[in-house]
């Protein structure tokens, strides 16, 4: 068998590289949590993250690679309640990349770095044949301030989830570059700072987060519910698609909830809190659209209430969610 | 997968027509159809198949009414 | 009656037990997303017919696809759902793997652009589709004619829906209603269902693709069942698109370029007359679609054409979930994500 | 003006990028020092690094792309007196890449981890259109014990260099491969822990310490010298070069000095500490061939002594060292 | 006569100047290497001479391949030494940065495989060298033709150094002794340039690689000057490798395909019949080398002339270091790591 | 670059040799000369040019022994 694109796609078949492969033989207490970053037991917690960065075309409507690697891996820090501080870049440049566009991105890595207050503190290049692009990885390290206990596993019955804002903005434009599809759907690529910030600063229960990246919402809570083992109930009035990209995915045949995003989140929260965290999200710039979206229950997976009152299942994306004809 | 949305014709230049699905402009072949700017079409694989009724394209048609006319 | 009361009759209908085939994948797809199979009684069951051309695709045909990606200067052309199929050698998604050049298109008229700035490259269209998408591969010839262009081939697995509704009536006697296919009606009109509704005294219902309209299709079929009279008959809801005789300019080109011909669905078997092939005339566009009916060979225990056909449902054959799942598929109703399996499998 | 395949040899053309490009925006103090890995002033002084692998043929005599990922970080940590610690490793796999030979690879750097005594604690996987190969970014954590002061600017003259072993195995056994010329040359690819573990141990005061890799010995020194503000001497009858590898070289046009290792590293020592810390190398088995090479002068530049007692300057690689024929 | 003596001699040498050319790119990349110069009399200059073909190699050369290079199903095939040599349009390497298909080669022979596998590609063969590379090339077209291969062109810029060495003797005065170029001479022999020492009364030696070799020819070219009697003559230190005739087979080869032609040098201009072209009836082999004479248009200030005919230390160039370096070499003498500008530029 | 070390031969097949330098085994064509299996042989761009005198072709020459004959 041999690798195809799916199994990039952050989906399932993601999932079983993962499992088959790289937990088989990495397999140690820290990874196993499958936590978007490691916590680790220095003098001092830290978190520290890693991602790589392989988005065709690097510049995009709302960003570039560099601003995304970056916020990819400042919002995989701060997801465990980290304050991010430090980060590395890796970049492989492909034979034919012009300097002047390679210049733009490294520009806007830097400025993306100082907004969200990390410093890039070692880094690496190398060169291979291609066709003029570029891949980045960043790895990140964060302070995780005392008493902080953000997990993927905390989530119990009861619980609220909030999401921070629009679904898909980030997919819906990178395909539409990609298939010359007009539009004004810009990524959403950015750093979320601001939501944990607030939130910690006005002492909300924070039991989970996380970014809602490659494999979309789907993905996320699929998870979650896994790992806290409890069920998720969303409804589909509540999650807000902007309607132009719902017109982008009615053209396609594609689904907001597997689209990937790249600055968006969901917190979950006690009941009790819920009301006070939206608030606060909602005066954030990154959460001003922020939505309740549901809650977590007793059962199993997630389940989604359908505008017209039906109900359906929702799953992990399967494959990679390709342009269909039927 | 065929597009269950209607699109609106912006423009169109010879064989070709701009088609808005909300705020999403495509290009669509119009061989099959005989459209004016401003109308709504069905696409599929790039081709428009038909022109929508006017009166009807933009909301969900009466299917209530329709089907007590039919009489079911 | 509006869409409360028409829920509220579905959902706590008691009479006889009702088998609905929807044949349009995207009225499939509709259905799953917007969750109207738990809206409805017991005793009503949604069949998803072989309204999805790719789940019927036979293996002989993805193996000739496979070839030409293999071929020096040869680029395979395919809508995105045909890449994970399997053939014989395995699917176009591992042959891209293997080096193979398989591109996606989004319409088939993209290529023209393609053919004319490579000439020496020959672009080669994996044409799968319905009557829907038949027009769009003959507008490419009638183009590429106009621009002289000669790198153009196109591998037919082309399907007519008739045909295979008169096998289903004739053969599967269980099914009693259908919902019609939506933009198939679109292009052959509604008007066509007329004599098998008469027939088989079955209803057919030609319906939009928002949840209302499929709500509204599956209550007029049940209500014409419930009346018990043979008085079955067509009736139209989706009438701003659907005229009762279709799209001519469409049908005329469709008969300018193709003639009907036997073809295999996978699950049904050979469907006399139910293929379109390109004519003679033009055949220098074909890339070798005739005769590609080997389909791959399916293990005893797979009931790939009892699910097609609603016999039985997904979970009842013995390789649902475990040798057969969305990320291995083994049967084509695993494949798409409108085949009856995998959309069983992502609701179990 | 694009990016071509010098950009990424280590030599002056990357220099160039590095100081032109990244320096520009990227600039900050601790990067600024150029070090293998940035010093961090975290609760603790740790050491944080990150290098990106690109070779091929991904698995080769002597070790594979793995092996290389882990030992490339574990060694850049070493040499700033770290205790590496953890890891991550991103993965950026071509389509086609076959998952048996994933797994080998996979399976070679947790056995390479392990024996390195580091955990791999986070990673990531992308998937991109390509040729069935791999890049691996690796990022590594460790920890700099109480007092330990190592660094390329501690170098003054007088003081002694020593060479861990020969020069230029990794780099003709890659080339051998490429260009399909059969010989028994192996990848030195290995982690170097025990060289600054012994010497520690034994309280030798190690001044500066460089992994000999991409631009070769020549480029090391000539950083160094840049560094510390002094001069090199070298004496080319010391440097060691395994005669296969002489052959290779003769072959191809190619300078041991200039070509690549991955096992091999330079450690400065006080002119009173040098055979004390040559006899510690030569008890571990990493350094089984180590030598003295030279020492620091008052001068600029490296300068070597030529067999027949001529000298020359040992300048860093320029470009790309491709096969000659003239 | 010991090795210590000979540097010793060569050390103190107080005699009067003397100009020596090493006209071998290998012996210069020795000389280098062993830092020979450092244990010379300043009164013994070395001049790096045209020995590097790739140096000698004019722009419309390296425009051509770039242009088979950027071609549909061409690739070209090049030693890497011509990777980074300015053409009008850049270099092959920044071309290959723009889709520009060039593959680095170890031997032209290796293309007949790769020729024979992919029928469908024509690979083009940057043929550059003097005498001792001609043969390879003319074994390329002896194989191609008993396999039947249609598929390789060559663009010869292949030298002779004869006709150099002629013109260098008639117009550099300065030059008073030569290293002959090592291999060159295996494949000519080391009476070639009998006719040359009696005619202009000057030493020439041939030598091997190692640095001894090297240091007892530069000995010998200065006993002999030293002598200051007329009797200059060809001396053969290198006579286990270089017979007087040279290797026959070889200048037999050449003899069938080749014929010489008027050549530009970089530096030197045109010399008349200093070229070898494939002869017309092996032409369907040619790429089209005849009449690339056309240079890069170097700035005034541009000594490259002068440096290669040692009128000027690279370091007298106002270019040197500044306008030109490694990196981004503005003349050809930068650009190889054997070019004389190249050489002073590591060791400033 | 011209390869200064001669490479030994170790296997003739046709126009082709196995020679062998410091232990790097290189297919190299024979066309131009006549070697036989453990003759050395001068290499370029693939091509045997030159096969070395038998008894001087392992160690540098006596050169200086030479010069002297030569008498400078
Ligand atoms: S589960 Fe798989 S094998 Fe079974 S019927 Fe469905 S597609 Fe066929
Ligand atoms: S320094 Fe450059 S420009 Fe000047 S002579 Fe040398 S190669 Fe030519
Ligand atoms: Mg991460
Ligand atoms: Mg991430
Ligand atoms: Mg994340
Ligand atoms: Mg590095
Ligand atoms: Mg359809
Ligand atoms: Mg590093
Ligand atoms: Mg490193
Ligand atoms: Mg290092
Ligand atoms: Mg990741
Ligand atoms: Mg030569």
């Amino acid at each position: 068998m041999k690798i195809n694109m799916s199994h990039g796609s952050g989906g399932k078949a993601s999932a079983e590289l993962m499992r088959n492969i790289f937990g088989k033989y990495f397999g140690n207490e820290v990874l196993d949590k499958m936590e978007d970053a490691a916590v680790l037991d220095l003098p001092g917690k830290i978190a520290y993250s890693t991602d790589s960065f392989v988005v065709t075309p690097v510049v995009f409507k709302g960003g570039d690679i560099g601003k995304l690697s970056v916020c990819g891996t400042v919002n995989d820090l701060l997801m465990l309640g980290a304050e991010p501080k430090y980060l590395t870049a890796g970049f492989i440049l492909e034979e034919g990349l012009e300097l002047d566009q390679l210049e733009t991105i490294v520009a806007s890595m830097a400025e993306t770095a100082k907004k969200a207050g990390v410093v890039i503190v070692a880094g690496d290049t190398k060169v291979v044949e291609g066709r003029g692009g570029l891949f980045i990885n960043t790895s990140g390290i964060g302070l995780i301030p005392e008493g902080r206990d953000v997990s993927a596993a905390n989530c119990e019955q009861g619980d609220v989830i909030l999401l921070s804002g629009t679904l898909g903005d980030h997919h819906a434009c990178i395909l539409s570059a990609r298939m010359e599809i007009e539009n004004n759907i810009a990524s959403d690529c950015a750093c979320l700072n601001d939501i944990p910030n607030t939130l910690f600063q006005h002492g909300i229960h924070v039991k989970t987060m996380r970014d809602v990246t490659r494999g979309g919402l789907a993905t996320v809570l699929n998870e979650i519910a896994d790992t806290s083992q409890c069920g998720v109930e969303l409804r589909e009035d509540d999650i807000p698609v902007h309607p132009e990209v719902m017109g982008f995915c009615d053209i396609l045949g594609l689904d907001p909830l597997t689209m990937g995003n790249e600055g968006k989140m969901i917190v979950i929260v006690p009941e009790e809190d819920a009301e006070k965290a939206l608030t606060l999200m909602k005066e954030t710039a990154v959460g001003r659209d922020a939505v309740i979206i549901g809650k977590a229950t007793a059962g199993k997976g997630v389940v989604m209430k359908t505008r017209i009152g039906g109900s359906r299942v929702v799953d992990v994306l399967y494959g990679e969610g390709l342009p269909r004809i039927c | 997968m065929c597009i269950a949305i209607p699109g609106k014709i912006i423009s169109i230049e010879g064989p070709k027509a701009k088609v808005d699905f909300n705020g999403n402009l495509v290009d669509v072949n119009i061989g099959l159809v005989d459209p004016a700017v401003g109308d709504y079409v069905l696409v599929h694989a790039g081709c428009a198949i038909e022109v929508m009724s006017k009166e009807k394209a933009q909301e969900l048609i009466d299917l209530f009414q329709e089907l007590e006319e039919i009489g079911v | 009656m509006n869409a409360e009361q028409i829920i509220k009759y579905l959902k706590e209908y008691q009479g006889d037990e009702v088998n609905i085939m929807e044949v349009c994948g995207t009225h499939t797809a509709s259905i799953f997303k917007s969750g109207i199979r738990s809206l409805l009684s017991p005793k009503i069951r949604l069949i998803s017919g072989p309204g999805c051309p790719v789940c019927v695709t036979p293996a002989a045909y993805i193996d000739r696809c496979i070839e030409y990606a293999l071929k020096e200067n040869h680029v395979l052309c395919t809508f995105g759902d045909m890449m994970k199929v399997p053939g014989e050698k395995g699917s176009l998604a591992q042959a891209k793997g293997d080096g193979a050049k398989v591109e996606l298109m989004y319409s088939p008229l993209e290529i023209l652009e393609k053919a004319a700035a490579n000439p020496n490259i020959t672009y080669v269209i994996a044409a799968v589709g319905f009557e829907t998408t038949a027009p769009a591969y003959a507008l490419v010839m009638e183009e590429a004619i106009s621009r002289g262009l000669q790198n153009i081939r196109i591998i037919t697995a082309l399907k007519t829906v008739m045909p295979a509704l008169t096998w289903i009536c004739e053969n599967e006697k269980g099914i009693e209603g259908f919902l019609c296919p939506g933009h198939v009606s679109v292009i052959i009109g509604s008007q066509s269902y007329g004599e098998l509704a008469e027939t088989y005294h079955k209803p057919f219902v030609v319906t939009g693709f928002e949840p209302e309209y499929i709500l509204a299709a599956i209550y007029d079929v049940v209500r014409q069942l419930e009346a018990r009279s043979d008085g079955k008959t067509v009736h139209n809801l989706y009438s701003n698109a659907v005229k009762p005789e279709g799209n001519q300019k469409a049908q005329t080109l469709i008969e300018k370029y193709f003639e009907p011909g036997a073809a295999v669905w996978r699950g049904l078997g050979p469907i006399e007359d139910s293929g379109l092939y390109i004519k003679e005339e033009y055949q220098r566009f074909d890339g070798g679609s005739r005769g590609l009916d080997r389909d791959i060979e399916l293990p005893e225990s797979c009931r790939c054409g009892d699910v097609i056909v609603g016999r039985i449902n997904p979970n009842e054959c013995p390789m649902f979930g475990s040798g057969c799942h969305p990320v291995s598929p083994y049967g084509p109703c695993m494949v798409s994500s409108e085949g009856a399996c995998g959309i069983w499998y992502r609701n179990r």
